[in-house]
């Protein structure tokens, strides 16, 4: 026996003795024999924690981790922002970390006070009065937009953006089948611009991303005019780093905004846990999927949190709920409050400069030598597709073996209309000047 | 927002809990100005907005953030830790919700920069160790449940439920069966039935029978061809094992429909039965609930699906897949679709590993015996005082009823729970199932010791004998006072609704 | 101890401070048979101790230490870490003890395995980052205090002034003088002192004048022939600055003692003055103080000692040194010998060095200059109600007396510490330095906000106020009453001497 | 201006303005202008956090840090063992790190208490009732020991083993100057005993190391009866993973035992901070250096912990205390206690059993593969010395690009009488079976 239970064999026996039974097997007689597992568990013993981790440290050595071995230049809905310290010490903090959801307001005001300052920040960002307290990514977020949309709208014809990451909209169409939502595909131009169509009859939303797939910006307002027209939604799924140093996706008109929060102090973690950022407006909370928490007073008088509006929530409306959602993604939530607070206003902004001023330098750079054929469309963020001639994977493949990891290839699920044989590359605000300078001469040697 | 001119800032960026005082939103103890520490230099010089980006898309301000110091970000996060529960703190017997103590262990997995700072999106050769994690998490989980193949992708258990239904409706599709509705128990929890909405199934409700179970006969009446599947949790949300499991898989199965299993309840029958052998043919666990990842206050989870054989070809993708050289990725052939924006929450699955890989295939199965035995031995120790719903030796929970007690002094389900915070322990669930009035549903789990049962034993009999004082009885309803939080009112959150430092006015 | 048959155990596991009640020892938690888990298979059989082992050696029975499950552990801790302050927690204005925050990314630094992992009798060869780790903190130090060379050594800011006492003492054996005392003010720390006992050198006490410096006329009556040097800190303890320091040092230059310089006051003049500047020759700096390492609820701290170039010789070895192939480790010429049983408290070295990296030359000049302007805009906050000791701008902390507040009131520097404890802060350092009756010691530092600093005020100054009412100020000898123990019976710890479980009785 | 200060420009102006003064620089006026620094320091500007952790991460990649690179297998005061994740992460908690001495008990039970269960811990490994709240490391502890004995007898002659630590003995040595006591040197045989001399008149005390520097057990109850008769105090420097075996120092008559604490739990850390035990009897209790936690009563009656019997101590005899400890290494205390529980009674005796096993089983390798002489004496623990025929030092460095630390040599400053031309080798808990036998074939071929 492990010491993960604190029983020994004389406290079992006396506490099977206190039930009148004569062994643990007994615990089970109400199930039928032959539900019985006749025999153990197929896996492997039980080995000591050092063991456990030192096997973990190999596994982990079979993969190439960011910083470490690879410098990143790979995003696709995953970027390589630095985290700092604070940031992980406070979030591990086993308060924050060990908790359950805040069913007891009275002993739960740490999770709900950071969750409450969390919906302010978000609410900042997305320029939308209400937000929840998570969702599980960006992609999760994305489907519970439209399930609103749809809801409010009492109608089921969607109009998806090309450029809403691709992953996103396999989600989107994985959970669209059952409500039976049906989801219509706009393409992009070789501009990386929406190209909406004519029909916009019925339509519950319009769903723009803002910067796009391809980290370009799009006309908002043009999509903004179709929904307005058209008594539809708009969603934006925006990129929660770009908005500092663009106008948010409430001000240009979103009903509903939602964003992946990776980029807000969230490790890579192989693509998870991440965060779901959903925002919309007051008119529209009692469609809110997800947890709100709400600012009220104790009996003392004292200001205290408390998780509000329930009775729209699945544990209390059931299968009327319009949502599913329950566990959420509390802890990074709490993580890119912490983050968001590390930065500060002008940490913030600083962000998007310098995420800016390094994918400038780096097209310059490119389009100087040469490399590919840089595509800006009307404007990048922190991200842009190259066209080259190579084979995107491949061109992977022989930057990793010079330790970059050069970017995400737009094959395959990935690939967007009129983007063929193109790879997909972000710069942070950890690249410098050096690192993007050698990056551009091994992409050199490697497309030659 | 904060206005330009730099305010006063916090009244107070130091006031600890000790001091008894509320802490201040991050936002009081914002000055415009302060920061935390200055970015990296990158050498590249910062270029205007405006040559990049269309001007009209641009901010006319910064965006308003907090703006303090690190010392003052530190004290803030670090006093709210200070007005929290958890488990690392105390007894968190949440009936439903599993909260066992979550091993250092996996913490220290979690922190492998192998394993914290990978991109999803690397190419398969330089993610081997990480598909070798998924595909052994999944071999565990499968032997576990009994199922045939696993998806790892969903983000916690109500995604997994959907998930599942939607591999239900994708077999009915592939079988060409008219389904239209799915059974659900009346002492479900709340995300099966909107789960199976979502799905676009029509929830069918059955009512348990007197002794808190499935009613087979009663079932049988609910039964025709357009039954896709049933919902169940077993051993069910009362804490008690369905033992006619198969009697109601043969019923389900007679009309083509699959039963899906609820793993929130796991944690009972972990190495003693297995839900494919009860006749189960969708089964999600949550690996923060049985496989003692933590529940970060909220999330996140993670909720693994495993199917029968004949369903594997529905799971979602990407899907990690050994192969004669490693690992790579694939997509089952007539896969519902991706779920998840990458892998699914994977740090989570290496925590989840690491404990299983700790406790082995005997240590999982003592520790399901282990959880049933304190919750029975709990369950004996308070029943003079705390009825339980129903009287059958419960699995790794059990439900009891304070009816009397609220019929004869007023004190309800909530008091009780909030009396219980006062010493010491988290409340139990309270008022869920729905089936049973003024429920309390606790939860001990096996890593609380005899001694912690016992003394959250003697508090509760020593909260029911208070009740039997009217002028204590009374004095109940304004507990609890020595929480961080006395009691709040939840009906003015919900009145004046402020859920943003920018809504309060 | 623990008898050998499993006894009840904890009465709780469980019990958070929420609950307002003691947490029990780890003892009290005990049961004979619990364990937190296994060690390692190392694929060895266990042999007989007795086969390789004198028998007469072996122990009778296992020594008993607490028998606990890791959740009870954790438990356990977490719950005293509930019941303890700390600088992440709030405002610690303790004088001489410099409690600025200390910034997290030290933290990261520190647990980096190659740092944290290096054994520190490895070759040369394969400690060359550490090697550069200290040559760069000596070279930081020397720069920042104006001396030639250092030693990191010294464990803590009271070794480092045995070391550069038994520089001093090597020094002048090395010349023939034969010395057989060190001065010291009566305002200094009690270190001073012993430490001069402990070198073999009888400590002289300079008396302070009115204006809490030292009187450099009565100075010159103390020095002869047989004073081997002067122990100051410069600002001194009342948080003045010795502004003829110039004048000491060429008085005890001139019968060639040596003046040692007490870093514990540091951090009020990095990048204004330095030491070496003043005519210092010996000087040691608490890293734990003045370079924001975090001083573990009592250690460890590290005290650098840094000399004049004609001490160098002395410094104690071994001596991370540059040479043309990297680095090495040498002994000085004439050294007075090791101190410590390595290389002295590296991991805080790397620490310190991290936030000197991170602060660079203008941010450590701007961190005491925000220390001393943080000191004078909170003495003259306050100085209605609290006086300071002496008038003149102070430094990085100042000294008040509240001798008229207890010949009024009766209300003494401890009740008034205490009552701050009730309102969250931390209490400053009273009764020292013993020069000044009844004396409040702060010492803000400058890493408060000027928003801590007026809520801080505002208490001492609220609690004055208390003290005019004689109820209110009789009340104040049972403060504290919001901390998790109420006033300690320090006298009954003495008297009934009980420092571990097993003499209790 | 960096972020570890929160003035802003605005504030710093107000705040000065409320003093009067128009500058910063005016603070310092009390200073005399020709002592002010005219110039800026001569330092490196200031660097991000995360540039910062980088330089540091270049750094460490020019150390070798065990496990990772390292097999280690040298020992010599500092032990490879494992440490484990709830050590880690309890003493890694914030209360703990950044608290200051526990001067405040009331918000200070944290820390006290935790000291009042190390006391117990320490007291029952060294079978002395009185146990301090640390001292920096093994050889201030001794230093401390011999001052104890020293101001107890009124003597200042102290008979010191070769056995005890070389590096603790010139430690000793130091610290010996300034209160005049005399250090003798007692050789080792060549069985690794200590030749006690013959004249023991006017000793203040003799020292003793259990199991020694080499590893090996010596003749304690010969020392304990050389101090009876000489009116001594017997000092014991014992190992505290060795108690797990052996009989603890009081238990064979020792009046003070010192010990390194760095096995309990303290990684290897470059050589500290490390953890200094320090326990005697409660007749010495008034000798005793450094803080003491005792324990007593609220006023609301309920237990508490402070630090006892302070007039001991320098803060407040000043220059009559024996001491001038202050700072202490309570951090490290915590972190052995944390450990130590972690252990339990059964973990704590296994670790002893895996060390000397697995020395047992490496002595056993290295005598039937004829490597070196491999010298026992009485017993060894977890180390022992091997004579070999090649330089030490130079076969440490070929280990060392075999990936093993394979010792210490016992030469220059560390060299032992009798013990010429040897390595020092140490095995811990951590060495498998497979990783010895590796070990012991790379010895082989290095020897060759
Ligand atoms: C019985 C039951 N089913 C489903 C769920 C939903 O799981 P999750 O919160 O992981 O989404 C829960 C969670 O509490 C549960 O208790
Ligand atoms: C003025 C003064 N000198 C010396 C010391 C001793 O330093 P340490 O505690 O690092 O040994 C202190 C510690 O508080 C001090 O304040």
């Amino acid at each position: 026996m492990s010491g993960f239970t604190p029983h020994t064999q004389a406290e079992i026996t006396s506490m099977l003795e206190f039930l009148s039974l004569s062994s643990l097997d007994e615990l089970y007689d109400s199930i039928p024999q032959a539900l019985l597992l006749s025999r153990s568990l197929n896996l492997p013993e039980g080995r000591s924690e050092v063991e456990v981790i030192e096997e973990f440290e190999d596994l982990a050595a079979r993969n190439s981790p960011v910083s470490k071995e690879l410098l990143c230049f790979a995003g696709g809905g995953a970027y390589d922002h630095d985290l700092y310290a604070a940031t992980k010490a406070l979030g591990s903090r086993s308060e924050f970390v060990t908790a359950y959801t805040p069913y007891q307001p009275e002993v739960a005001q740490g999770v709900l006070q950071a969750l409450f300052e969390y919906q302010t920040m978000v609410s900042r960002l997305s320029g939308l009065a209400i937000t929840n307290a998570s969702l599980y990514d960006g992609s999760s977020a994305l489907v519970e937009a439209i399930n609103l949309a749809c809801a409010r709208t009492k109608r089921s014809r969607v109009i998806i953006s090309e450029g809403v990451n691709p992953s996103w909209r396999e989600v989107a169409a994985t959970f669209s089948s059952g409500p039976g939502h049906q989801l219509e595909l706009a393409h992009l131009d070789s501009s990386g611009c929406t190209i909406w169509p004519a029909n916009t009859s019925e339509v519950a939303a319009f769903v723009v991303a803002y910067p796009n797939f391809l980290g370009l910006i799009e006309e908002i307002s043009a999509a903004r005019q179709l929904a307005s027209a058209a008594g539809a939604l708009l969603i934006v799924a925006y990129d929660p780093i770009a908005t500092s140093l663009l106008k948010s996706p409430g001000a240009l008109g979103a009903d509903v905004a939602v964003a992946e929060g990776q980029p807000l102090g969230i490790p890579l973690s192989f693509g998870g846990p991440y965060l779901g950022l959903f925002s919309t407006t007051l008119e529209l909370v009692r469609y809110l999927p997800g947890r709100l928490v709400g600012e009220t007073l104790d009996t003392r008088g004292n200001r205290a949190y408390v998780t509000t509006l329930r009775a729209r929530e699945q544990d209390i409306r059931r299968e009327k709920a319009s949502s599913n959602v329950c566990t959420n993604q509390t802890l990074m939530a709490i993580w890119a409050a912490i983050q968001l607070s590390w930065l500060g206003t002008s940490g913030y902004r600083e962000i998007g400069l310098k995420c800016l001023s390094g994918r400038a330098y780096l097209t310059d750079s490119l389009k100087r030598r040469g490399v590919g054929e840089v595509r800006l469309g009307r404007g990048s963020f922190r991200e842009f597709p190259l066209t080259i001639e190579k084979s995107p994977s491949q061109v992977v493949e022989d930057m990793a073996s010079r330790g970059f990891l050069a970017g995400v290839a737009l094959e395959g699920r990935l690939a967007i209309s009129n983007f063929d044989s193109s790879l997909l590359i972000a710069v942070t605000e950890k690249r410098t000047k050096s690192q993007i300078d050698s990056f551009v001469d091994a992409l050199v040697e490697v497309l030659k | 927002m904060t206005p330009a001119i730099a305010p006063a800032g916090g009244k107070a960026s130091s006031i600890p809990m000790m001091g008894g005082t509320p802490e201040p939103t991050i936002f009081d103890l914002s000055v415009a100005g302060r920061r935390c520490g200055t970015l990296r230099d990158t050498g590249i010089e910062i270029i205007d907005p405006a040559s990049q980006l269309p001007p009209e898309y641009l901010r006319d301000a910064p965006l308003e953030l907090a703006e303090v110091s690190e010392r003052d970000l530190v004290g803030h996060y670090t006093r709210l830790t200070h007005r929290q529960f958890s488990v690392d703190l105390g007894f968190y017997p949440l009936g439903s919700c599993t909260m066992k103590y979550n091993p250092k262990l996996a913490d220290q997995v979690a922190a492998i920069p192998g394993i914290a700072n990978v991109h999803p999106l690397a190419p398969v050769s330089l993610i081997q160790g990480w598909l070798e994690i998924c595909c052994t998490l999944e071999d565990y989980l499968t032997e576990i449940t009994g199922m045939a193949a696993a998806t790892l992708a969903p983000a916690a258990g109500a995604q997994g439920e959907l998930t599942g239904l939607l591999i239900m409706e994708a077999y009915h599709r592939s079988k060409g069966n008219s389904k239209t509705k799915v059974l659900i128990p009346d002492s479900a929890h709340g995300t099966n039935p909107a789960s199976v909405t979502l799905a676009g199934y029509r929830a069918v409700t059955v009512p348990s029978n007197s002794r808190g179970l499935v009613d087979v006969e009663a079932l049988a009446g609910f039964v025709d061809e357009e039954v896709a599947g049933i919902m169940l949790t077993n051993p069910n949300t009362v804490g008690l094992f369905e033992a006619e499991i198969a009697e109601i898989a043969a019923l389900i199965h007679s009309v083509d429909g699959l039963l899906y299993y609820d793993g929130a309840t796991l944690n009972a029958i972990v190495g003693v039965a297995r839900p494919g052998d009860m006749g189960f043919d969708i089964v999600h666990s949550n690996l923060h609930k049985t496989f003692a990842t933590p529940h970060g206050g909220g999330g996140p989870g993670s909720g693994p699906v495993a199917v029968a054989a004949h369903l594997a070809k529905f799971l979602p993708g990407p899907y990690p897949v050994r192969t004669e050289n490693g690992f790579d990725v694939a997509y089952p052939e007539a896969s519902i679709g991706r779920v998840h924006s990458f892998f699914g929450n994977a740090v989570v699955y290496a925590r989840a590993l690491a404990f299983m890989k700790a406790l082995g295939g005997d240590g999982l199965a003592m520790m399901s015996r282990l959880a049933v035995l304190n919750a029975n031995y709990l369950k004996a120790k308070i029943a003079p005082y705390y009825p339980a719903a129903y009287e059958t030796t419960c699995m790794h929970e059990f439900v009891v009823t304070v009816a009397k007690i609220k019929k004869d002094s007023g004190v309800r389900a909530l008091d009780i729970a909030k009396a219980l915070l006062d010493e010491g322990f988290h409340a139990p669930t309270v008022y869920f199932p729905l089936i049973v009035e003024e429920a309390l549903m606790i939860e001990p789990t096996e890593t609380e010791s005899r001694q912690t049962l016992d003394a959250f034993a003697e508090s509760l009999i020593e909260i029911a004998m208070r009740t039997e004082d009217s002028d204590a009885a009374a004095s109940m309803h304004d507990a609890p006072s020595k929480t961080p939080a006395s009691r709040v009112d939840e009906a003015r959150a919900a009145r004046h609704l402020v859920t943003s430092v920018d809504a309060r006015n």
